[in-house]
């Protein structure tokens, strides 16, 4: 392929690729001519990702068991049946024969059983959730291993980590180390988004409030792309960065660099970072509020808000009665308007946080607090009256 | 049939091949008597806290949810197999049928998702709300 | 060739078409059963959000902090009343006999008004408290649900009543027959929905 | 007074004159362009006094034939709309590289794809399917309309006025900027507080109406009204497809409504169904909409497969092969296609157990699909092929849809759809069994059914030259799609960072230009056709040596369609007849028992379509005053008893005794 000559960096990976596909003869003429195109996703340099493109071309070849012969036979039949040839059999009853309807609902049948077992067993084993087992194809991970963390935040449209163990943060640069399995959580501050390095790994999705994972390694020192798959509005295509396999010593380098030339990451900077902006230049920094990831998951960066897992338990335990009710504050800031709407949403409210620390029963918390005095309550609601009973 | 004799009217002159049964007093009587017994007795078990387990009350609610609805199918809307040719029947089964597809789906899938992303709470906090 | 390609007919040659009018059965029973099944769908995904989200209080009320179930009670047996008050209609109208059909259709559609009249009340009441639909996805779920059965209802009462005027001026004309059996089955189909609501929704819900 | 904000607000809601696009010279353009064509037509309607004619003959008429042939018509007006999105996206991904933007900002090019998306599935796939349907299955079966013509007029109208309401948002505010499902939260009032959404909620609404009530009125067409004789077992291929499209309608459509209405809550209420905040979860509205989505796309391919398997048995002049395990793979699909919904969703995070059922459930569906290949395959084995345009069609589907089989079941296995969920190559996927599958199989049929219905053909030529522009096209347009893909690109971009990805849009680009000239090509073969109607004239009622009882009556039928019921004997009921001998009876007519023409279905959907435009834009009074005027309608039309008459036996005479006459002329 001409078009894809410039791309001759890539010619070590499309012999490597070559000797892989030694196995998949049948379409190996196709993608060869295509290899030169750098088809990250079937040549990618993360263990998770090589499974997958494996899978990929067991399944092509098992489907292509019955694809190619039908095309045949509609190409052979078309042309032998032709109205002017006279010499071909013509049996305009002929519609009926038990030995091919069982061939063919057998066939595909047997094909379907096949995959079925393989995609049993590979949606199991490379489950985005379950820790990995193994570093690639030769080494074996032991059980107990713990993986590097590193947490994902997508906002609009931009990308932040938090490296937890080096208590550092970036936006849209990625940095891990190789040969090093890695627990990628993820969520959201607002809209779906995807998380996805095709040549890491699947993508998974990051929602608001709540956390998806991604387990995966690297097995090549380079430089990636990464992005969101999943459409979240205008700046959705420059939701991009980089990703930088580093060796262990330069993956440190990277994260001291980090360290020392970054920024601060509290609260505040985080909710002006978060603020809707398009292509976004790389930052770094140095110094993270330790708690801020579990705030944004929990959507309570703003403090007066009720953090999720609070909610979440106070549900668990039959909800927070008559008096929660009032326990709701309108939104403060208006992410509407800053995507540049001509109009302004109906009025939000959220649920406010309960600051006193848990101590007795909810109930009790609740009526200590002093809803209404510090302007808290939404003023849409009137106060619970002295009476506010259930009885009709 | 007559033909053209009587003209406008005469195509929806036989509703008695609808198969449509228009039910008998007693039957509507039955129905109503059954179905009263059988709302009045969750509502009892609730209110009342009859049953010392959640579970088993709950699981009562819906037996007996069941049964009522099977009777009104039956009392009130007359459905049996033969009503319209078994269509009326097979409409109500393909329907069951994807209800509950939709319904234990939605369930089964969404009981995954929460499982899996919801944000963790620790034991520590379910109990001090507790 | 169209025609009379008979080259081989058989010995006895088959009938191909019907000499007097065809009469295809009346299909209206059969739609409007379809199209009901069509509504229950509606209400199982209804359900289905409720079952998903029925827990989802936002720290705010929960249903056994909310609702009366006497007034559900009350509320149901008045839908329990205005089933067998429509069955009463149908067989005055097997039987020919138009008041009385009229005067069955009537009281039902005074415990048809008397359901939404009270489920009004509850709502109003709630919203009163500032348990609105607003406040969190269990309320969300739980008016959405009701006030769905309800609507439905509301029009099952302006066909009763459209149908009132049409028997008192045509009397039981075999179209007014129809409609009256499918508004039977709208109606009964509605109580099926309603034993689903008060099970799930509110006996299921207090108990927690 | 005009100073008044309140009162502006109360009269206009939030319509201003900012809501017009005088920014967009794309949009002003095509403005003017529609308001002159529009006034030439209504020109020319007042000019050649055709407003009766077009009210009394078309907009009011019951006739199944008719509407069937305005949702056709519906849908090629909306293809043209739709295929002009496709062509503005692929050029703007051919430019648009590094530093060029190319010429659509993501406002823009945002509203495209989805309206691109909505207007293909709803407006033109849908319809097609649905206008084909009417006009062929009471064809087919011997009937002489759907059991409820009054509706097929209101259904056709509704889905017709949802057109309109999509077509509205482009000159009247926007369209939504979600993606064709509008997934909250992005779709939700906090990050789409414009109209666009509001738009997109209730164009779906209206047009949904009218889907499910004409996928009632058609089950009960197909249970009710069959010949005698024709038991479930000797219904037409083509009439089961119809019966298990329509049973998913019913069965599916309204999920889509109760989604859109939670969707709607939230929007215009507050409530939290699918909010971040206050216990609500977007993940139900994902789940929710695709219990209604999988089966919405069997609802496309299944009467493409009743149209493929009608011409294969026709152009091969032979029976079909495997009648029975034909309709069982139909049903088994129509069950299996409730069981797959998650597959579109692997990647939102469920457990490992729950996407492998989902994805083996997903490939069992194939075992049917696969069957029923192997039985059009089978179908031309010993056959006499003749390769008539739709025979064409069928040939160029068979070979495309594999392939879009083949990289569907791929999709299915969870961890390949890891890497390729969401990314150019599950675009080029659906592309190829749509295109391939459902629109292959609609031109298959509007070219088979074309002359029953306007008693002449469609130019050979230009139908030979538009299947081979749409199937070359095909290629060029989604191969590279499928490679970038692999390359790890994704879909809804408007700006690619890598200059070595475009030339692959470049030659999808191309492919999309291919594409234009097969709809061109197709447009010319229906002109050319009109102009030489006289040459391509089919007398016989029979063009194609058909074996279904359409083909025994004439070509256009009459009102009626048979003047005598036709009693049904075997499978294929008309080349029974034709072996056996039927002679066509030239005497003993009755009067018909039809129903009347009615106003009512345009004036109800008229007003839908105001109170649709008035809910999208708050305007609380014209929303107040539509509702009203809806329920009154309604319940004024069902005071209506005179909904029938009989056609008199002298016209039946005069009818039938033309044909004969010219079917004698014919043979001498």
């Amino acid at each position: 392929m001409v078009v894809c000559e410039n791309n001759f960096q890539k010619l070590t990976k499309y012999n490597r690729m070559l000797s892989k596909l030694a196995r998949g003869v049948a379409i190996a003429s196709v993608v060869t001519l295509l290899a030169g195109c750098n088809l990250v996703v079937m040549d990618p340099s993360g263990d998770i990702a090589s499974q997958q493109a494996d899978l990929i071309v067991v399944s092509t070849i098992l489907m292509l068991l019955i694809i190619v012969p039908v095309m045949a036979l509609v190409v052979f039949f078309a042309w032998k049946y032709r109205q002017s040839n006279k010499d071909a059999e013509y049996d305009p009853e002929w519609h009926h024969s038990t030995k091919l309807e069982i061939v063919i609902w057998s066939a595909p049948l047997a094909i379907i059983i096949a995959l079925g077992a393989i995609t049993w067993v590979s949606t199991h084993t490379l489950d985005p959730y379950r820790p990995l087992d193994r570093i690639d194809a030769e080494r074996p991970l032991a059980k107990d291993h713990e993986p590097m963390v590193v947490e994902v935040v997508s906002l609009d449209w931009k990308w932040l980590f938090f490296y937890p163990e080096q208590g550092i943060a970036t936006v849209n640069e990625l940095a891990v180390p190789i040969d090093t399995p890695i627990r990628f959580k993820i969520t959201s501050s607002g809209v779906m988004n995807t998380f996805y390095v095709p040549a890491m790994a699947g993508m998974i999705y990051s929602m608001a409030g709540m956390e998806t994972q991604l387990n995966a390694v690297m097995n090549e020192e380079g430089v990636y792309d990464g992005f969101s798959a999943n459409y979240s509005g205008e700046g959705f295509s420059h939701m991009r960065f980089k990703l930088h396999t580093l060796s262990d010593e330069g993956f440190a380098d990277w994260a001291a660099k980090v360290k020392s030339e970054g920024s601060d990451l509290s609260r505040s900077a985080y909710m002006e970072l978060e603020k809707p902006s398009i292509d976004e230049p790389v930052r770094y920094y140095g110094d993270v509020d330790s708690d801020l990831y579990a705030a944004i998951l929990n959507m309570c960066v703003d403090q007066s808000k009720m953090c999720m897992n609070e909610m979440m338990a106070i549900d668990e335990n039959g909800g927070g009665g008559l008096a929660g009710i009032y326990n709701v504050m309108s939104l403060t800031y208006d992410t509407p308007r800053e995507r540049g709407s001509q109009f302004l949403p109906s009025s939000k409210s959220y649920v406010a946080t309960l600051c006193t620390a848990p101590t007795g029963g909810l109930s009790q918390q609740i009526s200590s607090i002093p809803l209404f005095e510090n302007g808290m309550a939404d003023d849409r609601f009137s106060p619970v009256p002295e009476s506010a009973s259930i009885g009709f | 049939m007559s033909t053209h004799s009587h003209a406008h009217d005469d195509h929806h002159g036989h509703d008695h091949g609808d198969g449509a049964s228009h039910g008998t007093f007693n039957s509507y009587l039955i129905g109503f008597i059954l179905s009263v017994i059988l709302t009045a007795i969750p509502f009892w078990l609730v209110m009342d806290g009859v049953l010392d387990s959640k579970m088993a009350t709950a699981a009562f609610v819906v037996a007996l949810g069941v049964v009522q609805i099977i009777v009104h199918m039956v009392y009130f809307l007359h459905m049996n197999t033969k009503s319209e040719g078994g269509w009326n029947m097979l409409a109500l089964i393909f329907t069951l049928v994807i209800v509950v597809i939709a319904v234990s789906g939605s369930l089964w899938v969404m009981y995954h998702m929460n499982i899996n992303m919801m944000p963790k709470m620790d034991h520590e906090m379910i109990q001090n709300f507790g | 060739m169209t025609m009379a390609n008979n080259t081989a007919a058989p010995t006895e040659a088959p009938v191909f078409y019907l000499k007097e009018e065809h009469h295809p059965e009346q299909g209206t029973m059969l739609g409007f059963w379809i199209y009901l099944m069509s509504d229950c769908l509606i209400f199982a995904i209804l359900f289905a959000t409720h079952g998903v989200l029925g827990r989802n209080y936002a720290a705010g009320p929960s249903p056994a902090d909310l609702f009366d179930l006497d007034l559900v009670a009350i509320n149901t047996s008045m839908l329990l009343f205005s089933s067998i008050t429509y069955g009463f209609a149908m067989l005055q109208m097997a039987k020919g006999k138009i008041a009385g059909t009229q005067l069955w259709l009537a009281i039902t559609g005074l415990f048809g008004v008397a359901f939404v009249g009270l489920e009004l009340y509850e709502f109003h009441h709630l919203w009163h408290l500032g348990a609105t639909p607003m406040r969190s996805g269990f309320l969300s779920s739980f008016y959405t649900l009701v006030a769905t059965h309800g609507l439905h209802v509301s029009f099952g009462i302006i066909w009763l009543v459209t149908l009132m005027v049409q028997i008192g001026k045509r009397g039981l004309v075999p179209e007014n027959k129809r409609r009256l059996m499918c508004l039977s089955m709208f109606w009964h189909f509605l109580d099926v929905i309603w034993i689903g609501v008060f099970s799930v929704v509110y006996l299921l819900g207090v108990l927690g | 007074m005009f100073s008044n904000p309140d009162l502006l607000h109360f009269i206009f809601g939030r319509l201003s004159f900012d809501s017009l696009p005088f920014h967009e010279p794309i949009l002003v353009v095509t403005f003017a362009a529609v308001v002159l064509g529009g006034i030439v037509v209504l020109g020319a309607l007042t000019y050649f006094k055709l407003w009766g004619y077009l009210w009394r003959e078309w907009i009011t008429s019951i006739d199944h034939k008719k509407i069937g042939i305005m949702y056709i018509i519906l849908a090629l007006i909306m293809l043209l709309r739709g295929f002009a999105d496709a062509l503005m996206m692929r050029a703007q991904q051919a430019v648009s590289f590094g530093d060029a933007q190319g010429f659509l900002p993501p406002h823009h090019y945002d509203q495209i794809f989805t309206a691109h998306g909505v207007i293909m599935i709803f407006f033109v796939a849908m319809p097609l399917v649905t206008g084909l349907m009417n006009f062929v299955v009471p064809l087919q079966i011997g009937a002489r309309d759907v059991s409820f013509p009054f509706l097929n007029n209101f259904s056709f109208w509704m889905t017709a006025c949802g057109a309109a309401l999509v077509m509205v948002s482009l000159f009247i505010g926007e369209f939504a900027k979600t993606g064709w499902l509008a997934f909250p939260p992005l779709s939700d009032i906090v990050f789409s507080p414009d109209v666009g959404v509001d738009y997109y909620i209730w164009s779906l609404q209206i047009a949904g109406v009218g889907t499910l009530l004409s996928g009632v009125n058609l089950i009960v067409t197909i249970v009710k009204m069959r010949a005698p004789g024709m038991s479930m077992m000797k219904m037409p291929v083509f009439t089961w497809t119809a019966l298990c499209t329509n049973v998913l309608i019913v069965a599916s459509f309204p999920v889509l409504t109760a989604v859109l209405v939670l969707l709607g809550l939230d929007r215009y209420v507050g409530t939290n169904f699918f909010t971040n905040d206050l216990g609500g979860n977007p993940m139900m509205y994902v789940n929710l909409i695709w219990i209604w989505g999988h089966p919405e796309v069997y609802i496309l391919i299944l009467p493409a497969f009743g149209v493929f398997s009608e011409v294969v048995s026709t152009f091969c002049r032979k029976r079909l092969f495997g009648y029975s395990s034909m309709v069982y793979a139909t049903i088994v699909i129509t069950i299996l296609s409730y069981l797959v919904w998650l597959h579109h969703f692997f990647t939102m995070g469920s457990g490992a157990s729950v996407n492998a059922f989902f994805g083996i459930t997903t490939m069992i569906i194939s075992i049917p699909t696969g069957a029923k290949i192997f039985n059009w395959l089978f179908t031309m084995y010993k056959g006499r092929i003749k390769f008539d345009v739709p025979m064409l069609w069928t040939l160029g589907f068979m070979i495309t849809f594999v392939i879009g089989g083949m990289t569907g079941v791929m999709l299915a296995v969870p961890p390949a759809d890891f890497v390729l969920h969401n990314s150019l190559f599950l675009i080029a996927h659906f592309h190829n069994v749509i295109i391939g599958g459902v629109v292959f199989g609609m031109f298959a049929g509007i070219t088979y059914w074309f002359p029953k219905a306007f008693g002449f053909k469609l130019d050979a030529f230009w139908g030979k030259m538009s299947f081979f522009f749409w199937f070359v096209g095909f290629y060029f347009a989604f191969m590279p799609l499928y490679v970038l893909g692999l390359m790890g690109v994704t879909r809804r971009l408007s700006h690619f960072d890598d200059p070595s990805l475009q030339i692959w849009f470049v030659i999808a680009a191309f492919g999309a230009v291919l594409i234009a000239c097969g709809i061109g090509s197709f447009i010319l073969s229906i002109v050319t056709a009109v102009l030489k109607r006289d040459q391509l004239r089919d007398e016989t009622g029979d063009p194609w040596g058909g074996r279904t009882l359409e083909w025994s009556t004439s070509s256009p039928p009459p009102q009626y369609n048979f003047a005598f019921t036709p009693v049904v004997h075997d499978l294929d009921a008309w080349a029974d007849m034709k072996k056996r001998g039927f002679v066509r009876p030239t005497s003993g007519f009755m009067p018909i028992h039809m129903p009347k023409n009615t106003g009512a279905g345009f004036i109800l959907a008229a007003i839908s379509l105001i109170l649709g435009f008035g809910l999208v834009w708050h305007i609380w009074w014209l929303v107040a005053v539509s509702f009203i005027a809806l329920l009154g309608t309604a319940i004024a039309h069902t005071f209506n008893y005179n909904r029938d008459y009989h056609i008199p036996v002298e016209e039946v005479v005069a009818t039938e005794d033309e044909r004969t006459a010219l079917l004698a002329s014919q043979k001498a």
